[in-house]
């Protein structure tokens, strides 16, 4: 009934580069679509509070190449290293016991409809594929890294954990602070019964636009905990696309939003609980300064037959200036009935009562500040085990909130 | 003579609209402890909070003096500092902060503001176990995020733990035997006990007089209406026990 | 479709007599105690006043006179653009712009009336006002358009209950509701909505896509919406509040059922522009048979709203396997004073608690009954009590056939 | 003879995988008043759910009269309305639904099974009120929602209530005592011996003696293991208090 305008829409400088890049990877059909909708506006639903179409006012071009001499921007001591550079995957030295790295042709993500998933798979030419079987002791850590002057790049990774086995992956996000524009994806299918932990931390220099798309697949029984964190970037949005593909999964999804002065931090979450007896936690929250906007759209999908589903989420926000914003979209979409759902969804300032007890103690307001906003922060850290990972997080954090200072 | 340790002097104060404290005048001596003992209502609570600096207040007369120096100027991490405790009635969760965690900062935060440096983690580590041996305090509450998920008497044994280690000049009590059994009663007016010295002063405010059994004062004043309406010695409190508030109400309102 | 059909029986009836007793015999139906004859005839201290709208023209106004002593204005909108054009001229369209959304746009270009209610300054409305709706012209739209001002340190309930007869085509309903409070007046409206969902099938039924707005445009005001909403093939209905006014607060108390093949999408927008401005939220989703509740929700703190205050509370109870319900929450804070709570759940009733109702001789249909009229009482209290009981039996007609 | 009131033969049920009920055989008379004893896990609440109609089990085997009548053919509600009445364990809270509400609308849906017309209001009343006096139940607790926050001597008393209110020729009662102090105990007790008459049974199942120390039974069975083993007079149960269940247990697993 809505009236629906069949003008073509006018294409601003980003779109018209996007496409003339579909065109050249050799992907007409992409350009054409791309060039019938445009980058999608608020008016898209999963894109209402990050319109693209006005953000993105411009792409660099593609580069591929650049090998980097940087290390990267965080280290866990003990972690086998993997790069993907500008989009290249550089497979590392020899591999752990259970580790099988190689790389493959194309891109790594199924197809979902959504344009970033779709210029993913137009444009990043080989996946970095990891399989792990076993129990994998050392921390997988994927460095992937853009350098050198503004470039958009596209990077893909596939990861299959085999049935039985367990693994800890850190994928991060750094590198120069020019105005690249970063497409990352990653594919992992967790096998049955397989245990994962899959964190990713954005520490991407202040100019840099950067896109994630996580997509999770769960076989019977598979236990997997997700940590996503932006810390950087100037425009951020992190896909989490997880779908239960076997009864007794469980899942727990977590995300970590420090957005600083100028920036623009978008989580994007879609659970989606397709078979029955299968369970989720998600668990998400934001923290504001200066003038700033974190989003956070989660939606949980139980569909018709997922009888017995168990899922809870919940974001927090937590704004320490006068414009900041902190939008939040928690979705519930349940198709069937014996379910136990539920979100919450809260926002506010720092709470008077416990500034007030703290500074009766004799710590500064400032420093009683930074102690209750690091400790609203560092909940979500609190289910990681692996200490030296759970330090390096932390420092993170850390670093934030004192960065976040001087901005 | 010296100086009290505090000295309060004709105090106004109002939350809002309303009037709490309508000119209250108290003045305790290096060493004493004073209960000030009112029913619910009558702005007990109030006080403490003003003298610990909670801003929802708006202070319309008087004066307030800690060892001779204005504490109503200060902001309350600076009262602290100048030697105040307030022993909260309802001690606030702080999720996400270890006990550990806090009370490092906030005995830094001393520290720091008598030019002093850091206390090394040994240094500190010894000082929490000594304080917290007589109030059964275990390792594994100090992990804990503060105060949440504590029992009421946990709740209360952190909060004199915190006195221990702070060692103020000047300790509030602020209903500290509200939501404790008589076991857990005993554990806090035993620490408590343990922290009276000749300069350390103490004002504890309490409701029943039961508290006065474990914890006993030099001075008890009856609290109603806003203001100080009698003062005595501990035998007040059983008289109070004995016959109510009624007799000390000022003028029906 | 038609968009609007004015009645055929043209001197509007100036006495009950003049009714259609179909009307009558829908008021009975619907089972809200109007007690108007009773109350016409003189037997009962009226504390409701009717308006009715049949086919977009109103055709009973009753106790205008009593209200006109305390100076109410209560009459049909076509009468108030005669008779108070000033009014009409100042606020129609102030809430609710012409261009606010298609609909709104269709309903100013071919609104035929509607109900008008004026509250002067310092006046508490003595009684209950109350319109009631009916579609009866076969593929007609309906467009009626409804205004109330409460003026400075007023008070006024207003009623708004809808029905229809059964028809096989389904028919458009595209009203526009527009509340103004100012200074300290309060505004409270409520609506029991069981229109025709359609037959079994989910052939037929109204289409029901209503602006309603209230505007808390002075300070302390409050605009409070309490819906039951039962009927309807197809319902868009978002009933919202602009707190502009500082200290102003917003209150949206829903119960939303779907049966059959209902698509109900409801819920509502608090919109915090004034200081200390506060909102509550409470809904409550009941969806059965082949039906899709979906709550749609926007709460926002604009950058001037410090100390904005909001609770909201969802809650979707499913009943069977083959509906679904779904909450869409958008929740946007740009003052960091703003304090926002929002909290959600989904479930189905428990197979406990319907095997207890049971054990003390329930039959399926009365125990999910009474177990709903539970879930729903946080809601239900919100209304005048001679709605409250009656919706709690509408309730139970709407599950009829929900238990397999 | 006339029928007993209850007459279970062979009862044999499932849950799952896992039979629990493993022939069964009880008959109580009409006035009689029996006890079925046995430690947790021997499927005595199983055996009441079976009775009351929960779906989570499957019969297997065996059947059940109530006064005659084959009751596993009936749905729950069918089996209250002749007269089948199980006071829960653990009775389930019913949330916005008053005690009023709920009661009124047992007591008519069951007054419709039997084809009469809807209590008054006034005669409503009076019958709670009536029965509520014996059981300490006052208007207060008849304005909140159904068992949301009640305390357990509270739910109990609910329960009895109801029973008296819906005057079943059966009861079952599901470790009533449970959660229960002696005073509630007591309350309860009294409850249910006032509602004991020639023509109404009762099956009373527990852990402890002690409820049978004040609901005396006239037959006192044994349960272990999904059956009946022993049964005896109420001397039975003072044997099980003193020496266990031991005794009655089938060969070993």
């Amino acid at each position: 009934m809505m009236l629906k305008s069949k003008m073509p829409v006018r294409l601003n400088a980003a779109e018209e580069t996007l496409i003339a890049q579909l065109r050249d990877a050799g992907d007409g059909a992409q350009a054409e679509r791309l060039n019938v909708t445009g980058l999608p506006t608020r008016r898209v639903e999963s894109y209402h509070y990050t319109d693209l179409k006005m953000l993105l006012k411009a792409v660099p071009p593609l580069v591929e190449a650049a090998n980097s001499a940087s290390a990267p921007a965080l280290r866990v001591a003990g972690a086998y290293q993997l790069l993907i550079a500008n989009g290249v995957p550089h497979p590392g030295t020899t591999a752990p016991a259970g580790v099988i790295v190689g790389t493959s042709d194309g891109a790594a993500l199924s197809a979902h409809d959504d344009v970033l998933v779709r210029l993913n798979s137009a444009l990043a030419k080989k996946s970095l594929s990891l399989t792990l079987e076993g129990s994998v002791d050392p921390i997988i850590q994927i460095d992937r890294r853009t350098e050198g002057a503004a470039a958009h790049s596209a990077s893909s990774a596939r990861i299959f954990v085999a049935d039985n086995g367990s693994a800890t992956i850190l994928e991060t996000y750094s590198g120069s602070s020019e105005a690249h524009v970063t497409n990352n994806a990653s594919y992992i299918a967790v096998g049955r019964n397989a245990t994962v932990t899959h964190i990713t931390v954005d520490l991407s220099g202040d100019g840099v636009t950067h896109f994630a798309t996580n997509e999770y697949v769960l076989a019977e029984g598979a236990k997997l905990r997700t940590l996503a964190i932006h810390a950087g970037s100037a425009l951020a949005r992190t896909q989490i696309f997880a779908r239960f593909a076997g009864e007794g999964a469980h899942g727990d999804f977590g995300g970590l939003n420090l957005v600083g002065d100028g920036q623009h931090l978008d989580f994007t979450l879609d659970v989606n609980h397709g078979v029955p007896n299968t369970t989720s936690q998600e668990m998400f929250k934001q923290v504001g300064r200066g003038r700033s906007k974190g989003v956070f759209q989660g939606k949980i999908v139980v569909a018709r037959d997922a009888q017995k589903t168990d899922a809870k989420m919940m974001m927090q926000g937590l704004m320490l200036s006068d414009q900041a914003e902190i939008l939040s979209k928690p979705e519930l979409e349940i198709y069937a009935d014996d379910v136990v759902c539920g979100h919450g969804s809260t926002c506010g300032e720092l709470d008077a009562d416990s500034m007030f007890y703290l500074m009766s103690r004799g710590i500064s307001k400032p420093e009683a500040e930074t102690m209750l906003v690091r400790g609203f922060l560092e909940e979500v850290l609190d289910p990681i085990e692996d200490d030296e990972l759970n330090e390096a997080l932390t420092a993170v954090i850390d670093d934030w909130l004192v960065g976040a200072k001087q901005r | 003579m010296a100086n009290p340790i505090l000295e309060i002097r004709n105090l106004h104060a109002r939350i809002e609209d309303r009037e709490i404290l309508k000119g209250v005048n108290l003045s305790i001596p290096a060493g004493e402890l004073h209960a000030v003992m009112g029913r619910n209502g009558s702005g007990k609570s109030t006080l403490s909070y003003v003298l610990a600096g909670k801003d929802d207040y708006e202070i319309t007369e008087g004066e307030v003096l800690l060892d001779g120096v204005d504490l109503l100027a200060m902001e309350p991490d600076e009262r602290a500092a100048a030697g105040l405790f307030l022993a909260f009635q309802y001690p606030i969760e702080i999720p996400g902060v270890s006990t550990m965690t806090f009370l490092k900062a906030a005995m830094n935060a001393q520290r720091k503001s008598r030019g002093e440096g850091e206390l090394s983690t040994p240094d500190f580590m010894r000082a929490v176990k000594e304080a917290g041996a007589t109030l059964n305090i275990d390792a594994s509450m100090l992990k804990r995020p503060l105060n949440v998920g504590f029992s009421g008497g946990e709740k209360k044994r952190a909060e004199v733990l915190q006195m221990a280690l702070l060692a103020p000049k000047m300790c509030i009590l602020d209903e500290t035997d509200s939501g404790l059994d008589i076991d857990a009663l005993q554990v806090v007016a035993k620490g408590v006990n343990g922290l009276r010295t000749a300069q350390r002063s103490m004002l504890v405010i309490t409701h029943y007089q039961r508290l006065l059994n474990h914890i006993v004062p030099d001075v008890v004043h009856v609290f109603s209406d806003g203001r100080i309406v009698e003062s005595g010695d501990k035998s007040l409190a059983l008289q109070l026990e004995a016959k109510g508030y009624a007799d000390f109400d000022s003028e029906p309102a | 479709m038609y968009f609007y059909a004015a009645p055929k029986s043209t001197p509007a009836p100036t006495s009950l007599d003049e009714v259609d007793p179909e009307l009558l015999a829908m008021y009975d139906k619907l089972g809200i105690p109007l007690k108007e004859r009773e109350i016409l005839a003189g037997v009962e201290r009226p504390n409701v006043a009717v308006d009715a709208v049949m086919d977009s023209v109103s055709v009973v106004t009753t106790f205008r006179e009593e209200l006109a002593k305390v100076g109410i204005i209560f009459c049909s909108i076509s009468e108030a653009i005669r008779e108070h054009a000033e009014l009409v001229q100042k606020y129609l369209g102030s809430v609710v712009p012409v261009t606010d959304n298609y609909y709104a746009t269709l309903n100013s270009a071919v609104f035929t009336d509607g109900s008008f209610v004026y509250i002067p300054k310092g006046v508490r409305c003595p009684m209950e006002l109350s319109t009631y709706f009916r579609i009866n012209e076969k593929k007609t739209g309906q467009f009626e358009r409804t205004l109330i001002i409460a003026e400075d340190d007023s008070y006024v309930s207003y009623l708004e209950g809808c029905t229809a007869p059964m028809r096989d085509e389904s028919q458009l309903h595209a009203a526009v509701v527009e509340l103004v409070a100012l200074e300290n007046a309060e505004i409270k409206y409520s609506t029991v909505q069981n229109w025709y969902p359609g037959d079994k099938d989910g052939k037929g039924g109204i289409y029901n896509f209503v602006t309603k707005r209230g505007d808390c445009r002075g300070d302390n005001s409050k605009i409070s919406w309490t819906q039951v909403e039962t009927g309807s093939a197809i319902t868009w209905k978002y009933p919202s509040c602009i707190l502009r006014g500082d200290n102003s607060r917003g209150e949206f108390y829903s119960i939303a059922i779907s049966n059959g093949y209902q698509q109900v999408d409801s819920g509502t927008k608090m919109i915090h522009l004034g200081k200390n401005t506060s909102s509550r939220i409470i809904a409550k989703g009941i969806a059965a048979g082949f039906s899709d509740n979906t709550y749609r929700g926007q709460v926002s703190a604009h950058a001037k709203a410090k100390g904005a205050r909001n609770f909201t509370q969802c809650d979707s109870l499913l009943i069977g396997d083959k509906c679904g319900a779904h909450t869409v929450p958008y929740i946007e804070s740009r003052n960091a004073t703003a304090v926002f709570e929002h909290e959600a759940t989904t479930s189905k009733i428990s197979d406990d608690q319907m095997f207890y109702c049971q054990q003390r001789g329930l039959d399926g249909e009365a125990a999910v009954a009474l177990i709903v009229n539970g879930f729903v009482r946080d809601v239900l209290q919100h209304l005048p009590m001679e709605f409250m009981v009656e919706s709690q039996k509408l309730i139970a007609i709407s599950l009829e056939g929900s238990v397999g």
